[in-house]
């Protein structure tokens, strides 16, 4: 092996620096002992530090959804506990945006409506509201398209406005389950950029679901690798990479070998799931 | 059978048991609804006399020429609409309200046409019964998937057996949607023209029932109406459902 | 635009097969589109027509207020709750199906010979398909939109508000421009058989009176009233859809 | 108030009711009839005037009698029609048929089955001594579609009735008028419900008057009675006048009294039907306290 | 640059090493000068070498179906010749086989049906039907599914079928359009392994359009990169995998080479793109 730079590191970090945690966490859906009773995650021990940028890496239908839902306090762990900004989740905590898997852009709504539905249903005075949502949605390139209604936009853009969404309620912890999954690689790499600049600019802790392998060491501080069903970490990579980075560290080496040791870690894990079955 | 297939027997079951109740109490004067009981008695005396096996018939033999007649005519008529897209963007708005124009008014009509007797109620039916079938035809064509035409040519199909061996099979759980209406509008067609207009059959046997203050006849006959229905539509659903399965993807 | 002129064309296409029809089949039961409209300016000037048109109105204004809201809240309520609606969705669909003429005697019985007995046979028929229509749009809505609003922090009355009604109301207006013709349909089927005054009842006097005309002037009417309706709904509907 | 009238407005019945109302002689009786329910005939109009606020009505006797049949707690008050000129029987102007015994093979449309068109029918063949069963009876739904079917030779001759048959005079040719072939009998009677009569006796004693009231004026002069019938069914003026013209004659309208004889021919002919099986007890049926006085003792 | 065994090369080969050939091939749609006239590929110059694993990768819309359709025969160059095994194209050649990116597989028939469809028409005796239809099951691996209607099946396993229903007819050019789209990168990881050892087993040549940037590292002989619309090829990449490759190759470091090398090209044409508009 030629990585160099790579250090694994136990999840455990001090709690003064942790922003979220989540303690043997699992989540089991459906009665226990009922015959579709389904293990979905965990046990999960994950120490969110305060400002960091983590990706989430793992087969389809190994919990990566779920975790999420947890930490955004829209499911409950059958055992464990969950606490953010040190407090228990119990239902969505004040301070968390969620950017969901699938486009979730209102079609009712224009671009600015969009963006400015969560802010007037919290009660923020229109003044504000204007402000805000204009800076996001110039933020996020969209500025032409203020008045557009999602069908005129592709999909990008839609992320996009769900991203800017987020954005204006000013979120400490931002979630991000796939929000690329349906884009073409080069837009891929765009968003990842501006997700960057977005991360950097707020600093707020990012918590990045994805399935391409590449983008997650592009992006991150560090990876976490799941297990197919029910998900664990089986590895949790430091990446090393500097704060002001962009996509430009694809032309680095440690960017080829840190791809190259995700797909190692994943090919692993995929034998060794063959053989159990 | 389902948890929630139990819940909707259970459903029914206290329905009909309250509407037993209330009648028998007399909550319900007896002249207005018969308890359940009586109506299936009622309607078990009417099969076993015979007296109106004949309106019977009748009326199944006209549902059953009417849903063919819709479904064929209908396939047809959107295939020819579907191949022509400049027709159907005009059409389309036609029969969105269509339902609103009550066809029992072209029964004078018809009878010219077809002569009085089966035939003109049949028609009225027919009428009734073409739009949906027209309309699941235009939806199935549609979503084929285009994929599955080039995977036709890749197999290099002639045009027939393209349309017979992909387009239709491929179609069949949007065309069979619509043919479970026309059935049902069919239905609701020839039964609905008997009641009004004619001189046979269930419908008119009921109004005839009505006319003559036999709530008895009148509730037997509603009850069997109830029953033929829900069994074909039971039958019908559960096809609609296999074909439909293979859709959830 | 180009499509109403299109569904024009295929109005004076109907007309004229009509005509054609007419001069075939030659019989004074089968007036010509000539004939007709005569007979509708001449209606127009009665003030009998008024009369049972306006009765015809009010039955299908109150029917349709009432189906439309009925049938939304009640699919809203099976729609938010899956076991209900897994329950209930086979039954209003047999309901649907089943020749609702044949219980007009029951609803006459029961409402008896006034507006009332209309009113509910209309609502017998546009009541269910909205109800279908809007409890399977609520069960298709993407689930991110709820899980969106949870996020977001708001409460159930505001997600059914601000979220779920707008999301679903497409399927409502498709809904509702079924369930409105239905309901037309089951006013006049209702004036038809058991009345003294409304549409329905002019016609089936001027059908046993061989008036042709009049039949035919008065489904023609209808025709148009319930295409205009239509365009209206499908014009909300484009609204709507951006 | 408002009351039932069966085949209001096609039929000559209403006619006394027409100029009761525009005469004010109901008013005059000491009752306000504003309007009239109509209806298709036969139970229809039973069950109508049961739903009705105020349950009187002129209805077909085989339906006053298949109400109490079935257990429905009406009376008879009064007669209404008792002539049958109004039904006749007609047939292409061409065709062959020229008397009820040239029928035997073929077929006849009528209304509806067991409705009055066929019982008239049966009746006449029985009085002209024609085989009945050799004539076909078809039903058409309507005797608009029995003219259609008539015109398409689908049947050699179809029921009509007034005004339609003046109508369409020109078109056909009539093979037989029931009112000259069959002895006058009870068609249609007044009825309400015994609930009804016995709160409102003095209510239901004037519509009674109001109604003989009418069909007195309509005797006295028949050409004013013509133009309020005209106007009311919306019939064409010379229409109206030939309809109440050929009910003159007859004598159609009733003031109300009853005839036993008259009544119990009608049952004889709904024997012929089917309709009526048993005996008819008119003792439990009809009541004529409610007749107007110089009516009740005319007998 | 730390890339050593990459060489690009020029796309012209000599003739006799050639299965499939495109010289100057574009393809419009619509009218040319008309308002919804698209210019949606080329000009385009490709050389298939007999018995080659080629992949092609390119942003979204820009042409890499078209492409493949002009291929198969599905749709008619603009200008320029499209050559199969020394003959213009003109309608679906035989010998081509096609895997869509759409799932193609017949949900009115078994999986076994659906794999014997192709053969029946064609009007392969009812014996060797069986044993072809036996063998391609079991080597994707739907023994058990055999029976089983596609909706019965995950989107991996229909893509397997549509593999299996190619492969049954022994075409010598296998044509596959994002066959994995929908997988996860595990799936993906299997997909692409058992896609290897059909491809040394038949030893046909294999056309890949994906737009995974790793997957088309890990499997290809050579890699072409598109521009966007309309797409033209600004660069081939020789891999030089030994052909006894499977998805190991992932530790090797060459991998995270290539894999860096392609994403450099992806954004440079990215920017380049930014930049025109
Ligand atoms: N409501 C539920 N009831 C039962 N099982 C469920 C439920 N929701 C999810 N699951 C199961 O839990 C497992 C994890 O689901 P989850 O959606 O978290 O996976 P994921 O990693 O996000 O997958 P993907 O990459 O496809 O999005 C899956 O096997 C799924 O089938
Ligand atoms: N029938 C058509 N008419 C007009 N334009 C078309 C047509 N088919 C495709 N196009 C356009 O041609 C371009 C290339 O389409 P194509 O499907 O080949 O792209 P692609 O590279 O396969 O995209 P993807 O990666 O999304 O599958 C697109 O911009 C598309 O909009
Ligand atoms: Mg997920
Ligand atoms: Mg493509």
């Amino acid at each position: 092996m030629t990585v160099v730079a790579l250090a694994e590191v136990a999840s455990v970090m001090p709690a003064d620096d942790h922003h979220a945690r989540l303690a043997g966490v699992t989540r089991v859906f459906g009665r226990p002992g009922s015959p579709n009773c389904v293990h979905a995650l965990g046990p999960i021990d994950l120490d969110l530090r305060r400002g960091e940028f983590f990706s989430v890496v793992g087969p389809s239908g190994c919990g990566k959804s779920t975790l999420l839902d947890v930490l955004a306090g829209l499911a409950k762990p059958t055992e464990g506990t969950a606490e953010f900004e040190g407090r228990p989740i119990d239902g969505v905590p004040a301070g968390v945006g969620v950017v969901f898997q699938e486009d979730a852009s209102f079609p009712w709504l224009t671009v600015a409506d969009n963006v400015a539905f969560g802010l007037r249903r919290a009660g923020v005075d229109a003044a504000e509201v204007t402000r805000r949502v204009d800076y996001a949605v110039g933020f996020m390139g969209l500025k032409a398209f203020a008045g557009a209604y999602p069908a005129q936009l592709s999909g990008g853009m839609r992320q996009r406005v769900c991203i800017a969404r987020t954005l204006v309620m000013q979120p400490r912890l931002i979630l991000l389950d796939e929000p690329f999954g349906a884009l073409d690689q080069q837009t891929r790499l765009l968003m990842g950029d501006e997700l960057l600049r977005l991360w950097r600019e707020t600093s707020a802790t990012v918590l990045l679901i994805t399935h391409a392998l590449d983008e997650a060491a592009m992006l991150s501080d560090r990876v976490g690798v799941m297990s197919a069903r029910p998900g664990v970490f089986i590895d949790v990579l430091e990446t090393g990479w500097d704060v002001d980075r962009d996509s430009r560290i694809v032309s680095h080496p440690r960017f080829g070998d840190l791809t190259g040791h995700l797909w190692e870690k994943l090919r692993a894990e995929s034998l060794k799931h063959m053989r159990e079955n | 059978m389902t948890r929630e297939g139990w819940i909707r027997l259970l459903v029914i079951a206290a329905a009909v048991g309250a509407l037993e109740i209330a009648c028998r109490t007399g909550w319900i004067p007896m002249t207005v609804v018969l308890p359940p009981s009586a109506m299936a008695t009622s309607l078990w005396d009417i099969l076993v006399s015979g007296t109106h096996w004949n309106d019977i018939l009748v009326s199944l033999r006209s549902v059953v020429a009417a849903a063919v007649i819709a479904v064929v005519l209908g396939f047809l008529v959107g295939a020819v609409i579907h191949a022509a897209p400049v027709v159907r963007g005009a059409v389309e708005p036609l029969l969105a309200s269509y339902y609103a124009v009550p066809t029992f008014m072209f029964y004078p009509v018809f009878i010219i046409l077809f002569g009085v007797g089966p035939g003109a109620i049949i028609a009225i039916a027919v009428l009734l019964a073409i739009v949906s079938m027209i309309s699941a035809t235009l939806v199935g064509l549609d979503r084929i998937p285009t994929v599955l035409g080039k995977t036709a040519r890749i197999m290099r199909l002639g045009p027939v057996e393209r349309a017979l061996e992909i387009s239709l099979p491929a179609a069949m759980p949007y065309l069979f949607t619509g043919i479970k209406l026309s059935v049902a509008y069919a239905f609701i067609g020839v039964i609905a023209s008997e009641f009004i207009l004619s001189g046979a059959g269930m419908g008119y046997a009921i109004a005839y029932a009505y006319n003559n203050f036999n709530n008895r006849e009148m509730y037997g006959l509603m009850l069997l109406i109830v029953l033929v229905v829900t069994v074909v539509n039971t039958a019908l659903d559960t096809v609609d459902r296999r074909l439909q399965a293979r859709l959830r993807r | 635009m180009r499509n109403a002129l299109g569904t024009a064309v295929v109005f004076v296409v109907l007309l004229l097969a009509w005509e054609a029809l007419h001069l075939v089949v030659a019989n004074s039961s089968l007036p010509s589109p000539g004939t007709t409209l005569v007979q509708l300016v001449a209606l127009f000037g009665d003030p009998d027509f008024w009369k049972h048109a306006s009765q015809t109105s009010q039955a299908f204004a109150v029917a349709v207020v009432l189906s439309t809201a009925g049938g939304i809240a009640l699919g809203v309520l099976l729609g938010m709750n899956r076991v209900a609606g897994t329950v209930a969705e086979p039954i209003l669909v047999n309901l649907y199906s089943l020749p609702k003429v044949t219980l007009y005697p029951v609803v006459l019985l029961i409402f008896g010979l006034g507006i009332s007995a209309r009113i509910a046979f209309g609502i017998m028929h546009g009541l269910i398909p909205l109800t279908l229509f809007t409890m399977n749009a609520i069960l298709q809505m993407k689930p991110v939109y709820r899980r969106s609003a949870a996020v977001m922090g708001l409460t159930p009355w505001q997600t059914s508000l601000t979220v779920v009604l707008p999301a679903i109301l497409p399927e409502v207006i498709t809904g509702a421009r079924l369930g409105v013709s239905l309901c037309l349909l089951g006013v006049l089927i209702g004036e038809m058989f058991a009345s003294r005054n409304g549409l329905g009842y002019m016609v089936m006097h001027a059908m046993e009176r061989g008036d042709m005309p009049t039949v035919l002037a008065v489904a023609l009417l209808l025709a148009i009233v319930a295409l205009l309706l239509n365009a209206v709904l499908l014009m909300l509907d484009r609204a709507w859809r951006h | 108030d408002e009351i039932s009238v069966t085949q209001w407005g096609t039929s000559m019945y209403g006619a006394p009711y027409a100029v009761a109302m525009a005469e004010g002689l109901f008013k005059k009786a000491g009752v306000d009839i504003t309007s009239i329910i109509g209806s298709g005939g036969g139970g229809t109009t039973v069950r109508n005037l049961l739903a009705s606020e105020t349950p009187y009505g002129d209805v077909a006797i085989a339906a006053a009698l298949a109400a109490q049949r079935q257990g429905l707690d009406v009376i008879i008050v009064n007669t209404g029609t008792r002539s049958t000129a109004e039904a006749s029987l007609v047939t292409m102007p061409d065709s062959p048929i020229k008397s009820l015994k040239d029928l035997e093979g073929k077929k006849v449309a009528i209304t509806s089955p067991k409705g009055v068109s066929e019982m008239l029918l049966l009746m006449a063949l029985k009085a002209e001594g024609v085989d009945a069963s050799k004539v076909e009876r078809v039903a058409s739904g309507g005797y608009v579609n029995g003219l259609t079917m008539l015109e398409q030779g689908a049947v050699a001759a179809a029921a009509l009735i007034e005004p339609l048959s003046i109508m369409r005079a020109a078109k056909y040719r009539t093979v037989a008028n029931y009112g000259k072939i069959l002895p006058p009998m009870t068609t249609s009677v007044g009825i309400t419900t015994r609930a009804f009569a016995q709160k409102n006796p003095d209510k239901l004693k004037a519509i009674i008057a109001g109604r003989a009231a009418g069909v007195e004026a309509l005797y006295a002069d028949p050409a004013k009675a013509a133009e309020i019938v005209g106007k009311a069914f919306k019939l064409e003026p010379a229409i109206a006048k030939v309809a109440v013209d050929n009910m003159l004659g007859p004598r159609m309208w009733s003031t109300g009294g009853f005839d036993l004889t008259e009544m119990d021919r009608t049952v004889d002919g709904l024997r012929l039907i089917g309709e009526v099986t048993g005996p008819v007890d008119w003792t439990k049926l009809v009541d004529s306290s409610y007749l107007p006085a110089s009516i009740q003792g005319k007998k």
